[in-house]
């Protein structure tokens, strides 16, 4: 089994998780879509540690799961936040940022 | 103990008038905003003192050297200094800006928001130090920075008390002037580099920077840094639609500032940084300024001469006389270089009590129409008398101040420039029409309706306000060798750099 | 000396100071004592100068004035021949009209005023003549124009008055341009402006100099004396400048200021003697100015107007006479001049002012009876307009005439277009006197205040309720100047002789002043008693024709000249040659309109291009604020766009 | 059984339930179903992670990942009681979007074609162990390793203070 292989799945999970943010227009599901572009990310990670044989990888892996951990309580209460502002999950309703 | 006072005091003037306006700006915005008499009186104060101290100026070195020099260092990692020094040149325009803040003190009883005065006179305190420290600045650094400095508080001086189109003019003013100087920043960088370059240390001192010889194209890109930020604040030709805007839209004082000080600060940029430090760049330059400056004469005369709004008609005039200006400082004649600074004097003291008078006239019945008023010499002889001789000062009538700048800059212009000189000459015909035929719709003739019949005639106050303008008027028209004796060297010694001049 | 050369020029600026500051606590009484007195005063010191005088020009510096790295100009003053004669003219017969002008002005509200500006230009009069420099001849110039300007504007509630003296000042300032070139070339050839100093130069450098440069001063110079002195084209200023008061009319715009022109070239002579060019442009434009007013003199109805079309037609013979070479002819003529114009203006005025303010000839007439003494008077000055023996005109227009007869080529011819409108000046002023005095009396009926006249100055003159059937004589104040020019207009040939008559005291006082002059022209041509006889039978003869035909065709009243013309040539003249309408249309329209085009263009286009560079970069604003949409989606694919495309080049 | 051939099954078993589980995520359009889903996902990314003999990692990763994450997930979507999403319509941005996420995938794998081990190297499959991880983190990286538990600590309190309901004055909006 080679590396490339891995990669190969990293970057199907990817591109799969790129087109559901773009696609999906519920901000939840958008979510989801982010969570998996992560964990695309970290197989790479850990793909690559383990074939350059250097622990470094994993452990980046490891932060970047923390940091998915923080980004995800912190995404999710924006979301309630919005919600309780405007009773809606979909992208196409949040247009505050509009110039 | 009290000499040695006296001495510190004494080695530190030009720092002691650059600041204490902002001394007095502080005290002033920590005062009460509602008791506007205290407000007037500190400011009045502070600007009547620093008004005296600038008189002290007049002691400056008339061998045509800096005086009163102070150096200290302030970013000695790129040789950039606090310096200030005086010569003849800027030694008058210091008098000038400090004599014109209290002036502009007087014409606060009419503020579009009088809740906001004490705004104004912070901003009118703030302008006087960046107006004072750009005369006294001896290094490029710190002459950028009050450069810049002029324009805050105008900006909102204009932006905030001014006309119906106020935040428009305000805008303007402020663009054209933020987009003159980001080229002239650019060049003031590239010759602090070039100097490291040269010398191997940092300096931005300006006599340390006048030893470096750049070549020519060099020349010609940082001279076009300069002459662009100094050419909007002329105003010169083609970029000088900001001023007609600027002035009709500010307050009295606003304008008078403008006038009086603010206009000049281009001028005296190129007498200063331009022709000294790039002298090649300044001759090659010479002949397009030259054009543009005759250009502005004539066009500014005529521009003038169309208007039907007074404050306008003041503007354009600006633009013609500043142009008269310009066309003896690039006639690079000993003669029409002392005329052109005479000229600025002039211009500020003639253009500044016109606006002082025409704000006046606005103040009593919020109008500035040419045909509102008429017979003003008869509902209100003072001040008609006042505009009239201020007019006739603002036409070059030989005895009052106009003639002599006017007619040093033609003479002289005429030695190296002898076109020139003759066309700029037609300015002399044009002004006299367009200043009369406004004296005549505003002063002569019946009043146009019933509420031009009663006018309150000058006050006391801005009889007070005027009077040291019309003096000067009469001084430097009758003896203008007073300054004529300590402009002269210090033209010479900036003339310098140009080398091949008479 | 210097004392008294600097009180002569200080005393008239001292008072107009008193006066400004007194003006509202002076009583009209003390305020005419000080007006006087600063004239009179004057007028004694240059008599006592006079006196002292020895032949050498006496200089006094006040201050010094300008300095530059060569520009030098000091505030002084320089009393030679020229100038005294010129400072005797202007002290003694301002002082006579300021007397008049105390009677004359007696109920005008604004009397402090009057006399403020009447001796501020006496003083600006003084600085021109007495001025060492140029430049300090240029301040008197200017201020002389100033003072014109605040009086003939004097009643300014009037528009038209005020319209007037703009018009003065801005044609005026037209021939200042050319007297600061011709400044300004001097000072670039000479390196001094200093006239003494100049003329010595020229005269001494005569063969070295540049024929065109001296031709170029001298004819800048004479575009200066164009404006001031009221020549062709510029001379049309100056009819509408009776707007003013009438002492104003006799004392600047007949006797003295519109002299200057004369005075100028006169100080400069010898730039006009090296270039013959300029000579000729100066005679024959004198010439033509004589000749074309006189024309418009002939059909005038305003009794001012008359005279000031007489006064450009008689400096236009000044003019002729400094052309063809005859200084002092020209300046004899000067000083005649302006003691029968004064005169005349002065009699005129106590017409108008018995009138209450009555300007049109055709309304008066018959008036000997009511006003003996303005007749009498006013009949010598006629005479001596019109140049009859042996009234003061005679003399020196004949000497004028002479001069230029006797010469060749175009001189000659000039001269007999001088004797035309010599005739053409006597028939226009016995026609005028023949209207106002005698015949019928066609005042006190009809509108008052003609619509075509200036309807000035009621607002000061309570006259309204008087009656109007009968004018009475002036007082003292006013005739008594009257007595004096008219002893003066009579007596006043006397001070040039013709020269079979060895008695030349003008010529030989003035001899100084003209010698480099003559050193370049060669001496003035004497001529024979018979042919001075011969020219003076002549003009004479024509005179005396054209005055008796003159007063005989009006002496019993207008006649069909009481109704307006309405074709032909009189139209012409009556409506002035139209020569103001065709500036009108010609040069000040077409100025006008540049200038609200100047006006339009920096709108349009200057303000437009920087409006529109503005609106480009906030349209260019708008386009990128639609990238901004906000929608989450839009930024999402071009964030992972750039990712992708950054992928694409950094592996 | 041939430990090789087992780890090449469980690769492709793993990998392809990822697969089908990121799709489902993408493609349900109930969020409950994605959400279930995306736990699919996760443990078969732990799966892989196993594979690759990383097993601290793959611990970490159900526990955080299937566990805490997709359980907020969850009582997110109970909370804001989400049903069915709405019909979403075809616009050129979705269009382009589903392009470029396709597009996507081969550019990554052309891309990554030269880079990296050639398909078929051996791989060691040592890294990834609690034992490795422990001392990079403690010896290494330690503040990294701290600054990430500041991390989730800033997290934690941000999502309660976004989360929490505020006190409006003028009642809900």
């Amino acid at each position: 089994m080679s590396v490339f292989h891995y990669y190969v799945v990293a970057a199907i999970l990817f591109s799969i998780g790129a087109g559901g943010f773009l696609l999906r227009r519920n901000l939840l599901v958008m979510f989801m879509s982010v969570e998996l572009m992560l964990n695309a990310a970290n197989l790479c990670l850990v793909a690559a540690s383990s074939s350059f044989d250097l622990a470094r990888g994993s452990s980046f892996a490891l932060v970047s799961i923390a940091v998915a951990a923080a980004e995800v309580g912190v995404g999710l209460a924006i979301i309630i936040a919005w919600f309780r502002l405007r009773p809606s999950v979909d992208a196409g309703d949040l247009q505050e940022l509009r110039g | 103990m009290a000499s040695k006072k006296e001495s510190c005091v004494g080695s530190h003037i030009l720092s002691l008038i650059t600041f204490l306006p902002l001394l007095g700006a502080l005290v002033v915005a920590l005062l009460p905003r509602g008791g506007h008499a205290a407000l007037r009186g500190a400011t009045l104060v502070f600007s009547l003192a620093n008004l005296l101290l600038s008189l002290t100026v007049f002691g400056v070195d008339p061998s045509g050297g800096m005086s009163f020099k102070e150096s200290a260092e302030w970013i000695p990692t790129l040789g950039i200094s606090y310096g200030l020094g005086i010569d003849g040149i800027a030694m008058p325009l210091v008098i000038l800006a400090c004599l014109v803040v209290p002036i502009c003190i007087a014409t606060t009883h009419h503020l579009r928001d009088p809740s906001r005065l004490k705004e104004y006179l912070v901003f009118l305190l703030l302008m006087e130090t960046g107006m004072v420290g750009v005369f006294c600045a001896t290094d490029l650094v710190l002459f950028y920075v009050f450069f810049e400095l002029t324009l805050v508080p105008l900006y909102f001086l204009i932006g905030m008390f001014g006309g119906e189109k106020r935040i428009y003019a305000a805008f303007k003013f402020f663009l054209f002037t933020a987009a003159g100087s980001l080229p002239m920043l650019v060049s003031i960088l590239y010759l602090l580099w070039s100097y490291k370059q040269s010398h191997g240390a940092w300096s931005a001192s300006i006599a340390d920077l006048r030893t470096m010889s750049l070549t020519t194209p060099e020349q010609m890109w940082v001279f076009g840094g300069f002459a662009l930020a100094f050419a909007i604040k002329v105003p010169m030709f083609p970029l000088h639609t900001w001023l007609p805007d600027a002035h009709v839209q500010a307050p009295t004082g606003g304008s008078i500032i403008l006038a009086a000080v603010m206009l000049k600060l281009g001028t005296y940029g190129f007498i200063r940084l331009g022709i000294p430090l790039l002298p090649q760049a300044a001759q090659a330059y010479a002949t397009p300024l030259l054009v543009l400056a005759v250009i502005g004469v004539i066009y500014g005369s005529y521009l003038a001469w169309a208007q039907d709004d007074l404050k306008k008609l003041v503007a354009c005039s600006s633009v013609a006389h500043m142009g008269f200006v310009m066309v003896g400082l690039f006639a690079f004649d000993k003669d029409a270089v002392r005329g052109a600074m005479l000229q600025m004097l002039n211009h500020g003291i003639s253009t500044g009590a016109l606006f002082l008078l025409v704000g006046a006239i606005y103040e009593r019945r919020h109008r500035r129409g040419l045909d509102d008023f008429g017979g003003l010499a008869r509902v209100a002889p003072g001040l008609a008398l006042a505009l009239i001789i201020t007019s006739m000062s603002s036409i070059g009538l030989p005895g009052l101040n106009g003639f002599v700048g006017e007619f040093m800059i033609i003479a002289g212009t005429f030695k190296t420039q002898p076109l020139f000189a003759v066309l700029t000459a037609l300015g002399v015909l044009l002004g006299a029409i367009y200043m009369l035929q406004m004296v005549r719709r505003v002063c002569y003739g019946k009043p146009k309706s019933e509420e031009a019949k009663h006018l309150t005639d000058i006050t006391p106050t801005e009889k007070l306000a005027f009077a040291p303008l019309l003096i000067l008027m009469f001084w430097i028209g009758l003896k203008p060798d007073f300054l004529l004796d300590k402009i002269g060297p210090a033209v010479d010694a900036a003339l310098l750099a140009l080398g091949t001049t008479p | 000396m210097e004392g008294l050369i600097q009180t002569i020029v200080l005393a008239p600026f001292v008072s107009v100071a008193l006066l400004f500051l007194l003006r509202r606590q002076l009583p009209k009484s003390a305020a005419a004592v000080i007006g006087c007195g600063a004239v009179l005063v004057p007028f004694l010191c240059t008599v006592a100068a006079f006196f002292q005088f020895d032949g050498t020009p006496v200089t006094a510096t006040l201050t010094q004035w300008m300095t530059g790295s060569v520009l030098n100009v000091p505030l002084a003053f320089r009393l030679d021949q020229l100038s005294l004669t010129w400072t005797l003219v202007v002290t003694g017969i301002g002082f006579l009209i300021h007397v008049y002008s105390v009677g004359y002005m007696h109920e005008d509200p604004s009397f402090v005023r009057f006399f403020t500006y009447l001796n501020l230009f006496v003083g600006s009069m003084l600085c021109l003549v007495l001025g060492d420099s140029m430049v300090l001849l240029f301040l008197g110039w200017e201020g002389v124009g100033l003072c014109s300007y605040l009086l003939i504007g004097f009643w300014f509630d009037e528009e038209e008055n005020a319209k007037a003296g703009q018009k003065a000042f801005v044609v005026n300032r037209i021939g200042d341009l050319g007297f600061l070139v011709a400044m300004v070339l001097v000072f670039k050839q000479f390196g001094t402006l200093n006239i003494a100093d100049v003329n010595a130069m020229a005269a001494a450098q005569a063969a070295t100099l540049d024929p065109t440069l001296v031709t170029s001063i001298a004819l800048a110079l004479f575009v200066g004396c164009c404006g001031k002195s009221a020549q062709l084209p510029l001379y049309t200023w100056l009819p509408d400048a009776m707007a003013g008061p009438t002492p104003v009319s006799a004392l600047i715009h007949a006797a003295t200021m519109v002299t200057a022109g004369i005075y100028l070239v006169a100080r400069m002579s010898i730039f006009f003697a090296m270039s013959p060019t300029a000579s000729t442009v100066v005679a024959v434009v004198g010439c033509a100015t004589a000749l074309f007013a006189a024309t418009i003199g002939l059909r005038q109805r305003d009794i001012k107007k008359v005279l000031a079309y007489s006064t450009v037609s008689q400096l236009g013979y000044m003019f002729l006479a400094l052309g063809i070479g005859a200084y002092t002819a020209g300046v004899f003529h000067v000083i005649t001049h302006a003691f029968f114009k004064a005169l005349l203006f002065l009699g005129a005025g106590s017409v108008i002012h018995a009138l209450h303010h009555e300007q049109d000839a055709m309304r008066m007439g018959g008036l000997k009876k009511y006003l003996p003494i303005t007749h009498k008077t006013f009949l010598i000055g006629s005479l001596a307009l019109a140049g009859i023996a042996p009234f003061a005109g005679f003399f020196s227009k004949d000497k004028i005439l002479g001069a230029a007869l006797y010469s060749h080529g175009l001189p000659q011819l000039l001269g007999v277009f001088g004797l035309i409108t010599a005739l053409m000046t006597a028939f226009y002023t016995f026609r005028l006197y023949a209207l106002v005095f005698h015949g019928e009396e066609r005042f006190g009926h009809g509108a008052h205040g003609h619509a075509d006249h200036g309807a000035h100055a009621d607002a000061g003159h309570g006259h309204g309720a008087h009656d109007h059937a009968k004018p009475h004589e002036s007082p003292l104040t006013m005739t008594f100047p009257l007595m004096v020019l008219a002893v003066l207009a009579v007596l006043g040939g006397a001070l040039s002789l013709p020269h079979f008559a060895h008695f030349d005291m003008l010529g030989k006082f003035l001899e100084p002043i003209f010698a480099p002059a003559y050193a370049v022209l060669g001496a003035p041509h004497e001529h024979s008693v018979a042919q001075e006889l011969g020219a003076m039978l002549v003009s004479l003869v024509l005179a005396v024709g054209g005055a008796w035909y003159g007063f005989s065709k009006f002496s019993e009243g207008p006649g069909k000249q009481a109704e307006h013309s309405t074709k032909g040539l009189p139209f012409l003249l009556e409506n002035k040659w139209f020569v103001d309408e065709i500036y009108n249309v010609l040069v000040v329209g077409p100025m006008r309109a540049l200038s609200h085009l100047a006006g339009f263009f920096d709108r349009l286009v200057v303000d437009g291009l920087v409006n529109g560079v503005a609106g480009m970069v906030r349209s260019a604003g708008g386009w990128i604020r639609m990238m901004q949409n906000g929608a989450l989606h839009t930024y999402a694919l071009l964030f992972i766009l750039g990712a992708a495309y950054l992928a694409i080049v950094l592996l | 059984m041939d430990p090789e051939l087992a780890t090449t099954i469980a690769f492709y078993v793993f990998a392809l339930l990822a697969i089908a589980g990121s799709v489902g995520v993408v493609a349900n359009k109930n969020p409950v179903a994605s959400a279930m889903c995306l736990v699919a996902t996760f443990v078969a990314v732990a799966g892989l992670y196993l594979t690759l003999s990383a097993t601290f990692l793959a611990a970490v990763q159900i526990l955080v990942y299937a566990g805490a994450i997709m359980v907020l997930f969850l009582f997110v979507i109970m909370l804001l009681n989400l049903s069915h999403e709405t019909f979403e319509g075809i616009s050129v941005r979705r269009t382009m979007g589903g392009a470029i996420a396709f597009a996507f995938i081969f550019i990554s794998i052309g891309l990554l074609w030269g880079t990296g081990p050639k398909p078929g190297e051996a791989m060691s499959v040592r890294p990834g162990t609690g034992l490795e991880i422990g001392r990079t983190f403690l010896k290494d990286y330690v503040f990294p390793f701290e600054m990430a538990s500041l991390l989730l600590l800033v997290a934690m309190i941000g999502a309660i203070v976004l989360a929490r309901r505020p006190k409006l004055v003028g009642g809900d909006r």
